[in-house]
């Protein structure tokens, strides 16, 4: 047992004149510069922080530094297909002689959209069952819990490939079906946590001044899993651009011309290994912004995890 | 003679993000062969950081600024990790606080002690021995705890085990090396007061038996009283005071003893309360405020044994009374206590509130209710949610409750903080920056914030230190007089309750053992539940009794 | 380059996995011979030769089956095989074949006429596979023993390409079909990965998913062309899903000869040492099948505009030059065929011309290109089509299909797309293999997405199919095609190249434009050792 | 012990028959018709009408439901219309396979994953531990396609190293059948040199398909052991002058094991699932492979069932790992 590092606050001084921004809040701002403290000291999170920037900003602006916008449209040119990377194509160029560097960086875009829509649908669904599920108990608890574990039962990947395979291919159905596979992990983790955050005493508490479930839930639950939720959607970000990916890479993902990696490396790995840098550049795309989210999302979990926070 | 362990002017700073914590200052501290010293101090004091620094398992980040550590003529000060393993658990050894964690839950008892046999024997040197010769001395070690059945319990597991037992198996497991000083940190505080009792004679006994050095940490004076021949008062990371027990609990010289040594509720004091009230002699046949009427609560366990926590139980509390409830734990108090607020539902019986009934409420009817009565709970620092400022805990009631406009609720938060003698500033600040008495101030605040008829605090001072439970305890009868409410205070400290309660019941295994005015039961109590509770309350906190 | 880095990098480790390293040994050696590798991209579900085929399939059907008659070489030429002669009555509807008398199935039965007549009842009443090829115009009862060694074959009506159907019909061994049937299913069950055909080479190991292995018969009835001494002791027909996979099976000598490479793949490897492409004019066609029923593309002068707006160099150029344009709906190896004049080529004025006159005179619309999922060379043309289109102001949503959704929406006029890409193959060398793709009884058909509903082609083409002169036919099928193209209810595209790479040493290859895509004749194949 | 086994075998079946219907309804929706692709691109109307009348196909959904639901619950997964062969006659050939893989996987990622996770929890915050985390999180975002595919050229093609593919060369014989595992037949059969080529067979794709599981099993394993080694006993273990190898590697290890065990439960469905690709890159003929060509030739009856197995597979493993952690834990023996 340690002595507790924070002193509590002096009482003497009382003063009467207001309160500057930086006094009122001058908690939260202890708190994030020791967030900031924290995280600026992992090598890996930073690293991880520093890859989805990048990423956030190529999807940004990505359209508008590339060289060949068009290439991300369908533009064609055949007499270029396939070169090697040069100053002209600084990856190279497809087997339709489109600008893979260009196809690469619009890409981003497409694949934030993808990670944004499943892990937003996911979140939104999952923590709205599970925060009912945790909270409600009985049989509507078991009523959603037994469907999620029926979920979880059967791996995303295989249950979201009979999906496409059903609804047909392209990035719409792709992006739904992994969303329909995503969420039963949200309504785990929710539903294990709320209900120990039922059982702590300010729940109680607000009971006994008579606050209503809704205000229960909105204020007091779910501000206390919120980091548990946060660190899963930065994570689950980047492991919902893979997922898309790989369901592109079986041929059930983006259609053409649209850039995504997954679909890209898909065409091709039939040109492996003569024509390495077309699959090699999208394949690293995919790899760094996945790697950037998780690292970012394991950095997060170091300082927002109370079980981790040991200082 | 050089001193066993001998500390010299002793400073230890841990690193934070905030900078340097200084956690020891100055320590001089020294202990003979033979000696049982025992260190006194509330949480925070550093006393636990102390004799861990003894160990050489002091705390992450710390910094050792300043002074020494000898041991047997040895500077153990920065002592290498291959060298503290001939003195860790051989020479010197350690009783932890909780036995519910200091135990590996994974691994039989027999295994855990003779894991430490043989790694005693192997930094001794001298090979390790068979199997069966360990098991022997385990199972002698048990004995020596006094603990039944030894070979039985070699091999059963942490969980099988009561609390008492439990500690029994870890000073056991101390005993293993056959130490030259055995340290206790807080050998009896999650233990129930009879249980207390038991350990405590234990301790002594073995220090007779093997005539061993001892240094005991607790912030129970009445504990270190039992046990320690010398003491040392620990406070802010310094020892303010030190020397034979007897002395200073007869004559404190440092400000912070005295205080310490006030704040000890005591058990066989008459309260002053009695005589002014006796004095005041207001015949005021005061009305119920609150009545139960055959109460029960009845569990059903999954495997569909019922448990009954509750079991008929009927009482009534008037109008500007303090009525008190005491009992052991697991007696069904809090049970009780959450179902006259209806947090729980009661498989039976009546709850009438100023004449209504409510037992059958839901609803709006309910919540409507609720304004009137109001709990505050046992631990402070669960009860506050750590995501709001204390300003919105304070306003939540109202906002909940009330139509009132964010600023009103704004500035009736700071009156609020006003009346708890707290400053407006905190309004600001999150749980986790206050004290333990700071955060039991502010639920009190929220309690109190819709202006309730009725108070239920839950062991409302248990969770804090001495000297803060004292100054929460004058502040609630301060604030009961000012507000005019009517308390229900639930307590399993005794003298607590005698201080300051008028009518009391007292409760066992979900029924009422005895009731009526608290004076009555003290002086004259007709069950002999209720002198056992009395007896033993009287033996472990309180000091006073050994201030011959 | 990149391989030249790992290769770098490796070098240290060389030394030390000298011990795993697998000999890259040319084709596989065993203790009976010489043992063929052909690697496929997909597998063999079903062997039983009337219930399924497609390229893999008839490959290895063929391979331990015969038929009456076979198709060989370029032009492809139907050869007496079981049948030793034949001969048709005046009106075209009896035909008569005598059977050779050595052949016999692999347990040593005859084949005779009874093996003959059970096989087509069998193909006949199961109703599966290869049934629609006759079914119209033979009943199960229409075919007799004569004796033991002639069968007769009576049509309901005269119909003359029934010869050139008759090559996939294979015939099975009565005796040993009969002994395995479960509930009357003609031994389907037992058929579906067992064999009782009297071909050239038998079954091995049938490993599904993996390999299927045929092992050659060595006293075959008819011989072996390339002589017993060369001739292998079996074909492994081994399956390797990625083109990449294929290619270093190819190079390491794993597999000695593959098919399915992508097009600029055959470019690179043709350069490799030991490796040989073979690279012949198919009779595959490539279409866009305009919906000429509903939607835009009902408009004819929409689809004029868009196959004159169409890049018909970039269709060859996809195929790294393997291809050439269609000339006619008709393919050029098949008889009757000829150059239509006037078939559109790019010509953007044009393609303008005929825009302004329909009803989208400004484009501004966005029609959908459907394709089958994973058809990698139909995902590159929409790609041209959705570049060519961009002056005409129309936009094309490229829709990858599974191949049954996309017959399912093809089959009704209302879910047919405004253009999906087929490639189409003909079953026999008859003309009216592909006019019949034309005819209005063709609706439904995946071929025939573009509902083509032209009264006069319909009524020529039944006239074609039931004369017998073949100087009136010809006349027909040039009227017939100069119309079609007319109407242009689809897009012509190309014939693309049937291209295999194989090994230098593998010999024996026979290219016959009327087998599948990557279907080979194992047959004649050997190897011939250095 | 009696009633746990019953409750579990209760919520087996449940699970399987909610499955079942899950995936039996999601692959149905669609308009595709297998039929039709089965009957072959000439095929006139009435000869598709032959064979769904065959397959039952041409009855209503719920219809094809109820049928469906009654053949399961009598064991038999339908037929697969592809192959004519009965779904669950192909699924228990493809089976060991995928299972051999994924052992040998799982192997894998436990005998790496722990270790390293045990080291980089004891070197906290240190070089290894940071180069562990980089490593092991790199190990989840790589797309396992495009490592299997680098992979291959790398230790196939150009350094032929390792086969390209399959489980076996071809001229090969398989060992005489015993468990359908070629690595456990092969030392069975005594036949040591096809071990050897199997396993050169099966170690791309097992370390493709190991090194997400090894990341997460060496993430739950440091995080735990990092709580673990904060905890008091372990504190307590300290002070009584047990050694720091055998406190880590054996009472602290021992205590971490019970969330990591639950990860590699976990672990073992995703990477079943995960096959989907990986043998779809490497051409392994279990049932991913099995899937991934029944979807996309719309034959639905071996999706359903291959999902069926994967699941039956995943609550069994969970179902050990459930037994392993009373095993572990005396507190939940009694349960």
């Amino acid at each position: 047992m340690t002595a507790h590092p924070m002193t509590p606050i002096d009482t003497s001084v009382e003063d009467t004149r207001p309160l500057t921004f930086r006094e009122r809040h001058a908690s939260q701002i202890r708190q994030w510069r020791l967030y900031a403290h924290m995280f600026r000291k992992s090598f890996s999170s930073m690293l991880g922080l520093s890859l989805v920037v990048l990423f956030l900003l190529l999807a940004a602006i990505g359209p508008l530094i590339v060289p060949y916008p068009e290439a991300a449209s369908g533009a064609i040119n055949m007499s270029a297909k396939l070169q090697p990377p040069s100053s002209t194509y600084w990856f190279g160029t497809d087997e339709m002689g489109a600008d893979i560097f260009s196809r690469v960086i619009i890409g981003a875009r497409t694949s934030l959209w993808i990670g944004v829509v499943i892990t937003g649908i996911a979140a939104i669904v999952g923590i709205t069952l599970g925060i009912i599920a945790g909270y409600r108990g009985g049989w509507v608890r078991a009523v959603i819990m037994r469907v999620t574990e029926l979920f979880l039962a059967v791996p995303g990947l295989a249950l979201a490939l009979a999906i496409v395979a059903a609804l047909g291919p392209g990035i719409t159905n792709c992006v739904l079906a992994l969303a329909i596979v995503w969420w039963p992990g949200y309504v785990r983790l929710v539903e294990a946590k709320t209900l120990s955050i039922k059982e702590e005493l300010f729940i109680e508490s607000a009971r006994s001044i008579g606050a209503k479930t809704p205000w229960i839930l909105w204020h007091h639950i779910l501000p206390n899993c919120m980091s548990p939720i946060i660190v899963k959607m930065s994570m689950d970000m980047g492991m919902a651009i893979l997922s898309a990916a790989s369901l592109g890479f079986i041929g059930l993902g983006a259609q053409p011309p649209s850039p995504e990696w997954g679909s890209m490396i898909s065409v091709a790995r039939t040109y492996m290994p003569d024509w390495w840098w077309y699959s090699l550049f999208p394949g690293a795309a995919i790899f760094l912004t996945v790697l950037g989210f998780n690292l970012l999302g394991d950095g997060l979990r170091d300082i927002l995890d109370p079980r981790s926070r040991d200082r | 003679m050089t001193a066993l362990l001998d500390i010299k002017n002793y400073r230890l700073d841990i690193g934070t993000f905030d900078g340097p914590v200084h956690v020891l200052k100055g320590i001089n501290l020294s202990v003979n062969r033979g000696d049982t010293l025992g260190i006194v101090g509330e949480s925070g004091s550093g006393k636990t950081v102390l004799v861990r620094s003894v160990l050489g398992i002091g705390p992450r980040n710390s910094k050792v600024v300043e002074g020494s550590i000898s041991f047997g003529g040895q500077d153990i000060t920065n002592l290498p990790e291959k060298d503290w393993t001939k003195i860790r658990g051989i020479r010197i050894s350690m009783i932890f606080q909780d036995p519910m964690t200091y135990l590996n839950p994974l691994f039989t008892i027999g295994r855990q002690i003779s894991d430490v046999i043989a790694a005693h024997e192997k930094a001794a040197g001298a090979g390790v021995s068979s199997r069966a010769a360990r098991r022997a001395r385990t199972e002698e070690l048990l004995d020596q705890v006094g603990l039944p059945n030894p070979s039985m319990l070699f091999s059963q597991y942490p969980h099988q085990l009561s609390g008492g037992m439990r500690q029994r198996i870890l000073i056991a497991m101390a005993l293993a090396g056959k130490p030259d000083i055995l340290i206790a940190d807080e050998p009896t505080t999650a233990l129930d007061v009879t249980v207390q009792a038991q350990v405590l004679d234990l301790i002594n006994s073995l220090v007779e038996k093997l005539n061993l050095t001892v240094i005991m940490i607790s912030h129970d004076i009445g504990a270190i009283a039992t046990v320690a021949k010398r003491c040392a008062v620990m406070y802010k990371g310094e020892i303010v005071e030190q020397g034979m027990t007897q002395d200073i609990l007869n004559r404190p010289q440092h400000e912070y003893t005295q205080r310490l040594l006030a704040a000890v509720p005591d058990i066989d004091v008459e309260p002053e309360r009695v005589a002014a009230q006796a004095a005041d002699a207001k015949p005021a046949k005061r009305s119920n405020l609150l009545e139960a009427i055959d109460l029960k609560k009845v569990y059903r366990s999954q495997s569909g044994t019922d448990f009954t926590a509750v079991n008929s139980i009927s009482l009534a509390v008037k109008t500007g009374e303090i009525f008190g409830v005491v009992g052991e734990s697991g007696s069904g108090k809090s049970t009780l206590a959450r179902m006259l607020m209806r947090l729980i539902e009661p498989t039976s019986g009546d709850i009438i509130f100023d004449g209504q009934n409510i037992s059958g409420l839901s609803g709006e009817p309910l919540r409507q209710m609720r304004r009137h009565m109001q709990f505050v709970f046992q631990n402070p620092h669960s009860a506050l949610n750590g995501r709001h400022t204390i300003g919105d805990a304070i306003g939540e009631p109202l906002r909940i409750q009330t139509n009132m406009s964010r600023r009103d609720i704004e500035a009736r938060a700071e009156a609020l903080l006003d009346i708890v003698q707290l400053p407006k500033m905190f309004k600001y600040r999150y749980p986790h920056e206050l004290s333990g008495g700071q955060k039991q101030r502010v639920c009190i605040a929220r309690a109190i914030a819709l202006n309730p008829r009725l108070l239920i605090l839950d062991e409302p001072t248990s969770a804090l230190d001495i000297s803060v439970q004292a100054q929460v305890l004058d502040f609630l009868q301060e604030l009961r007089s000012e507000l005019n409410l009517t308390y229900v205070f639930i307590s399993h400290n005794l003298a607590v309750i005698r201080q300051i309660c008028d009518h009391t019941i007292v409760m066992k295994r979900g029924e009422i053992v005895e009731q009526g005015d608290t004076e009555q039961i003290f002086l004259s109590p007709r069950e002999e539940y209720t002198k056992a509770l009395i007896e033993s309350g009287r033996k472990t906190s309180q000091a006073a009794n050994l201030q011959v | 380059m990149f391989g030249k880095i790992i290769r770098n990098i490796a070098i240290a480790g060389l030394l030390a996995s000298s011990v795993l390293a697998t000999p890259a040994g040319a084709f596989e050696r065993t203790d009976k011979g010489n043992v063929i590798v052909f690697g496929g991209r997909q597998a063999i579900p079903v062997l039983d030769p009337h219930i399924r085929y497609d390229w893999s399939t008839r490959m290895m059907q063929q391979a331990v089956y015969d038929g009456l008659v076979k198709y060989e070489g370029d032009p492809a030429v139907i050869k007496p095989w079981l049948a030793e002669k034949w001969e048709t009555s005046e009106d075209g509807k009896t035909w008569t074949f005598h059977l050779v008398k050595n052949a016999k199935f692999h347990n040593g039965d005859p084949v005779n006429a009874e093996a003959i007549r059970y096989s087509f009842e069998r193909g006949l009443k199961l109703n599966k596979g290869v049934a629609w090829m006759l079914k119209d115009f033979l009943a199960p009862e229409g075919i007799s023993v004569v004796d033991d060694y002639t069968v007769k074959f009576e049509l309901k009506a005269p119909y003359t390409p029934f010869l050139s159907f008759l090559p996939w019909w294979y015939i099975v061994n009565p005796a040993q079909v009969k002994a395995h049937e479960v509930d009357g299913d003609y031994g389907q069950k037992w058929l579906t990965d067992n064999e009782a055909g009297s071909g050239p080479f038998k079954l091995g190991r049938w490993e599904p998913n993996v390999l299927y292995e045929a092992e050659a018969v060595a006293d075959y009835w008819k011989g072996w062309p390339q002589g017993d001494a060369n001739r292998p002791a079996g074909v492994i027909y081994k399956i390797i899903r990625e083109p990449a996979a294929q290619k270093a099976a190819l190079q390491r000598g794993e597999a000695d000869i593959v098919e399915g490479l992508t097009p600029d793949d055959y470019v690179q490897i043709a350069r490799a040492k030991g490796i040989a492409i073979e690279d012949h004019k198919g009779m595959t066609t490539f279409g866009i099948k305009f919906n000429t029923q509903q939607g835009p593309t009902a408009d004819i002068n929409l689809r004029k505009a868009i196959a004159y707006a169409m890049d018909y160099d970039a269709l060859i150029q996809v195929y790294n030059g393997a291809a050439s344009l269609e000339t006619s709906p008709i393919p050029d190896a098949m008889k009757g065929h000829i150059d239509v004049p006037g078939i559109p080529r790019q010509d953007l004025a044009k393609a303008k011309e005929y825009l302004a006159k329909s009803g989208y005179p400004n484009g501004g619309i966005t029609l959908p290109y459907v394709h089958v999922a994973g058809l990698e060379e139909a995902r590159r043309i929409g790609l041209v089509l959705l570049d060519s289109l961009k002056p005409l102001n129309i936009n094309v949503e490229i829709k990858p299909e599974q191949w049954p959704n996309m017959v399912a929406n093809g089959s009704k006029v209302e879910t047919s797309p405004s253009m999906t890409s087929v490639y189409t193959t003909p079953v026999s060398t008859d003309p009216d293999a592909v006019a019949y793709q034309y005819h209005k009884n063709s609706w439904g058909q995946y071929f025939a997405m573009m509902f083509y509903d032209n009264p006069k082609v319909t009524e020529m083409i039944d006239k074609a199919r039931s004369s017998s002169n073949w100087d009136e036919r010809a006349k027909l099928y040039a009227d017939i095609q100069t119309q079609i193209v007319a109407d242009q209810p689809e897009v012509f595209g190309m014939l693309q190249n049937r291209r295999w790479a194989r090994r230098d040493y593998l010999q024996g290859f026979q290219f016959s434009p009327v087998r599948f895509t990557g279907e080979v004749d194992i047959y004649p194949l050997w190897v011939k050792a250095e | 012990m009696l009633t746990f086994a019953f409750r579990k075998l209760l919520t087996l079946v449940g699970t399987m028959i909610g499955i079942a219907a899950l995936t039996f309804l999601i692959t149905n929706v669609a308009p595709g018709d297998p039929a039709r692709l089965v009957a072959g691109p000439n095929a006139t109307e009435d000869m598709v009408a032959t064979i769904r009348t065959e397959y039952g196909l041409d009855k209503s959904l719920p219809e094809q439901f109820i049928v469906y639901m009654g053949e399961l619950v009598r064991g038999d997964l339908g037929t697969s219309i592809v192959t004519t062969r009965p779904v669950l006659e192909e699924v228990m050939r493809y089976a060991p396979a995928t299972l051999e893989l994924v052992f040998v996987a799982m192997f894998l990622g436990i005998v790496i994953g722990v270790p390293l996770g045990m080291l980089s929890a004891v070197y906290k915050d240190g070089p290894l531990d940071q180069v562990t985390r980089i490593f092991s999180i790199s190990g989840v975002a790589i797309p396992a396609f495009w490592f299997g595919i680098l992979l291959q050229l790398m230790f196939s093609v150009d350094l032929e190293w390792l086969p390209v593919s399959g489980r076996l060369p071809l001229v090969t014989r398989p060992p005489e059948f015993v468990t359908g595992l070629l690595l456990v037949d092969s030392l069975i059969a005594g036949n040591f040199s096809t071990f050897w080529v199997s396993l050169q067979h099966i170690i791309l794709p097992a370390i493709v398909l190991s090194f997400p599981c090894l990341a997460s099993i060496l993430r739950v394993n440091r995080a735990e052991m990092i709580e673990v080694l904060q905890s008091d006993y372990i504190v307590a273990a300290r002070a009584h002058g047990i050694s720091s190898f055998r406190i880590v590697a054996l009472y602290a290890l021992k205590n971490a094991m019970l969330p990591t065990l639950a990860m590699i439960g976990l672990r073992f469905g995703w990477m079943l699932g995960s096959t989907v690709l990986v043998e779809t890159v490497f051409d392994w003929p279990g049932i991913g492979l099995y899937a991934v060509s029944s979807a996309l030739s719309s034959d639905f009856k071996p999706v359903v069932g291959v999902t069926l197995m994967i699941g039956f597979f995943f609550i069994v493993a969970n179902t050990l790992v459930d037994l392993a952690y009373a095993w572990i834990d005396p507190r939940l023996r009694k349960a």
